[in-house]
């Protein structure tokens, strides 16, 4: 079965390590916070300014001078900083960052990656997008693998304008854990009962299959 | 030496039709409020404004879009402004998206003096169109230019009689780097204390950066996203 | 997570011979005292030490030059040091001057992925012979290029276990942008504290930028010329 | 008669205006902080991290922690602010700073300066001084106008390695006031009972003097 959105980020937790500044994008991406394995010390980056982001806050903690990246209002846990906006892409561009996850519309066997603009109809920017895929260290984009239509979003080459080239290392999508290598997508892990023949069919671009390919370790839940 | 004004229609002073403005803030978080309302009052028109956001339809610099006093967006987020969107697409604003990391280090070069220098954001992407490249340790970079403004608007906590600023939390964003390069600073803080008051061990930007600093009022410090657990 | 250790000896561990290590301070204020005493004790040799000064003949980085550890200096300054002149002189020690501005800024631009900058620092001189030059609004500028380093040794007054660091007063001066260029950046500090005890608006080297960190021992900053009125 | 140091520091301190961001370089141009006009603001920069310097301390408030570029002990005024090398030379090269002060072996009557190097000698290094003569809006060295050898130091051309070109505003020496102008140095101000033969006559390169050039205004003290 296709992952939900919350098992989406709950896989992607598996890649964090002990110590890792890890940059969170806009929408899944989020949710991968609250999925730290217990003892693990991440210390999440907000683009806006801040290291060390905590969970949300309270109702009676919401503060406007205290927002992340999304806009949402957060906290901050101890040893946190905040910092203008050229420090904090001196942080991302620095290659200071061990991990960026990201939303995306499209990605291509190459590493390519389209996310801000559909022409003529939506317009959201790049924002910091552009600035974190071009410097991070590990790029892992959380999406879903085929859009509302059915069409695949894992392609040979963007059809949408591009956020940026060769930069994404890894794909985790509601069917499927893709590495993206030189020789093009290779698949990595299956979702529950999801079948190597139907993470074929729904990827546009040839996919690397070598050997069994196991399913993904999610906790049940 | 004079910084105080009373108000914010008078530390506008000087603004005109035409010129380049850089405002402060991320989304509507930092953002000069006081300034933004004068200057529509003021209704000067034609405006460049350089700034990350541009505010919600009804607040922030989604006044001065509404009331089209903006010619030219340099931003690099549209979203959550439905009015910005909207005349982005029908061609009605002239708009230059930027990587927010390059936006905010072309503010801080510009009241540098750093007339220029390479970065790896947006290549190969249509934001290096017509820009120079240039390969460094084997990785293309993209050459960019300076910003600078007329005018540069800006938000703090507090400020003091000399112009320095300190910010709180997230609400510093831009506004350190563009109070750098405003050929005018215009600052407006929650609180104006004396010379001397602030710790001059945490002071966010000095100032020899800001020329004018005025207390702001009524700050509504609206919230895009109240999110809570 | 564990970014702290015991001891000078034990975080400079992995320097080696032939490495580039950056040197926080100005003159004798802020120099990172125990680490610099640490390679002293390791005997190291070959270094590269991008630093503004080189301490005194018998403090600071002097007692590395001293000791015949460095085989460069990169540095914006040599007064007050006599062996430094003498060894320069003598051409016994490769030495790049650079101006100040200037290095502070490479080693800022290593640390936030800026491979290259245009400065109009140096033109018309020395410091110019085979660099890159280009006019920016009719004034020539230098292409000069960022720094980093194997090991940034700097040091703070408070930083806690996360790695963030606060400077006090002048002590900051290089130790900042040094701490954003090494790959891996030591700082040692007057009082370690657990993390949560800095105030966050006010930290001047964010953690990220700090690998290790340890609390320094019997620090005797000197002054080079003390003056009273 | 010839100025003495002090009074090369007063003349200078004419040059101030109410508001100014001042850097002063070391020897005389430091001297220069004690002749603020009373009543007048002015805010001195240190290129090590202080804007709002004050004067040295008192005994009992030496700290090792707050120096100047000299690298003296110094003390802060209220409204004082400390900050990193980086930010401190983007104050500088950005232009925000109002006037820089500082000495030299050598000036052209282009402007050009020469103040940190002779080869096989002596070599300081140039500190922040080619930023500062780079980037500064307005310059004025203080120095003298002979070598002890009696050798003229204001030159159409340097001897010694140059710390920057076509920079120079204005010199005040211990005999004259000389502005740099398009057409070379232009006599302003005489030391008080120094003829203008003797000025040109110590002056290597050309000296335009035209009319009558009025002896510099100088309290007695």
């Amino acid at each position: 079965m296709a992952l939900t959105k919350e098992q989406i980020a709950q896989r992607i937790a598996q890649e964090l390590q002990d110590g890792y500044y890890v940059n969170l994008g806009i929408g899944i991406p989020t949710l991968v916070a609250n999925y730290i394995p217990e003892g693990m010390q991440v210390i999440l980056q907000s683009e806006n300014g801040i290291l060390g982001m905590g969970q949300f806050p309270l109702p009676e903690e919401v503060d406007a001078d205290l927002i992340n990246a999304g806009k949402q209002t957060v906290t901050v846990n101890a040893g946190a900083s905040f910092f203008d906006s050229s420090l904090s892409f001196a942080m991302i561009r620095g290659g200071h960052v061990d991990l960026t996850v990201l939303g995306a519309f499209e990605v291509t066997d190459s590493g390519d990656i389209a996310s801000w603009k559909i022409p003529g109809k939506m317009v959201k920017g790049m924002g910091g997008a552009m600035d974190l895929v071009a410097s991070a260290r590990n790029i892992i984009v959380a999406m879903q693998h085929c859009s509302k239509d059915g069409e695949s979003k894992l392609l040979k080459k963007c059809t949408l304008p591009l956020t940026g080239i060769n930069c994404v290392k890894r794909i985790v999508s509601d069917l499927a854990v893709i590495e993206v290598t030189d020789r093009g997508f290779k698949l990595l892990e299956r979702a529950p009962g999801v079948s190597t023949e139907s993470i074929i069919a729904a990827t546009a671009a040839p996919l690397i299959v070598e050997g069994e390919i196991p399913e993904m370790n999610l906790p049940v839940w | 030496m004079n910084k105080v004004y009373k108000s914010a229609n008078q530390a506008i002073e000087g603004v005109k039709d035409g010129m380049t403005l850089m405002v402060g803030g991320f989304g509507l978080c930092g953002i000069p409020e006081n300034s933004i309302k004068a200057l529509l009052e003021l209704g000067v028109k034609g405006l460049t404004c350089i700034s990350n956001n541009a505010g919600v339809d009804d607040f922030g610099l989604g006044l001065l879009l509404k009331n089209r006093q903006i010619h030219k967006m340099i931003s690099s987020y549209v979203g959550e402004n439905a009015e910005f969107e909207r005349q982005l697409l029908a061609g009605e604003l002239e708009v230059e998206l930027i990587p927010q990391g390059t936006l905010a280090e072309r503010c801080r070069a510009g009241g540098a003096g750093i007339p220029a220098f390479f970065v790896p954001a947006g290549f190969g992407t249509e934001v290096a169109e017509g820009k120079e490249m240039r390969d460094f340790n084997g990785k293309p970079h993209l050459l960019e230019y300076a910003l600078t403004a007329d005018f540069a608007f800006v938000k703090a906590w507090k400020g003091d009689t000399h112009g320095n600023l300190v910010f709180k939390q997230t609400a510093n964003n831009f506004n350190q780097s563009m109070a750098m390069a405003g050929k005018i600073t215009v600052a407006e803080v929650e609180e104006l204390v004396p010379a001397g008051t602030l710790d001059p061990n945490y002071i966010h930007v000095p100032g020899i950066f800001v020329q004018r600093i005025f207390e702001g009022k009524g700050y509504e410090k609206r919230i895009e996203r109240v999110t809570t657990r």
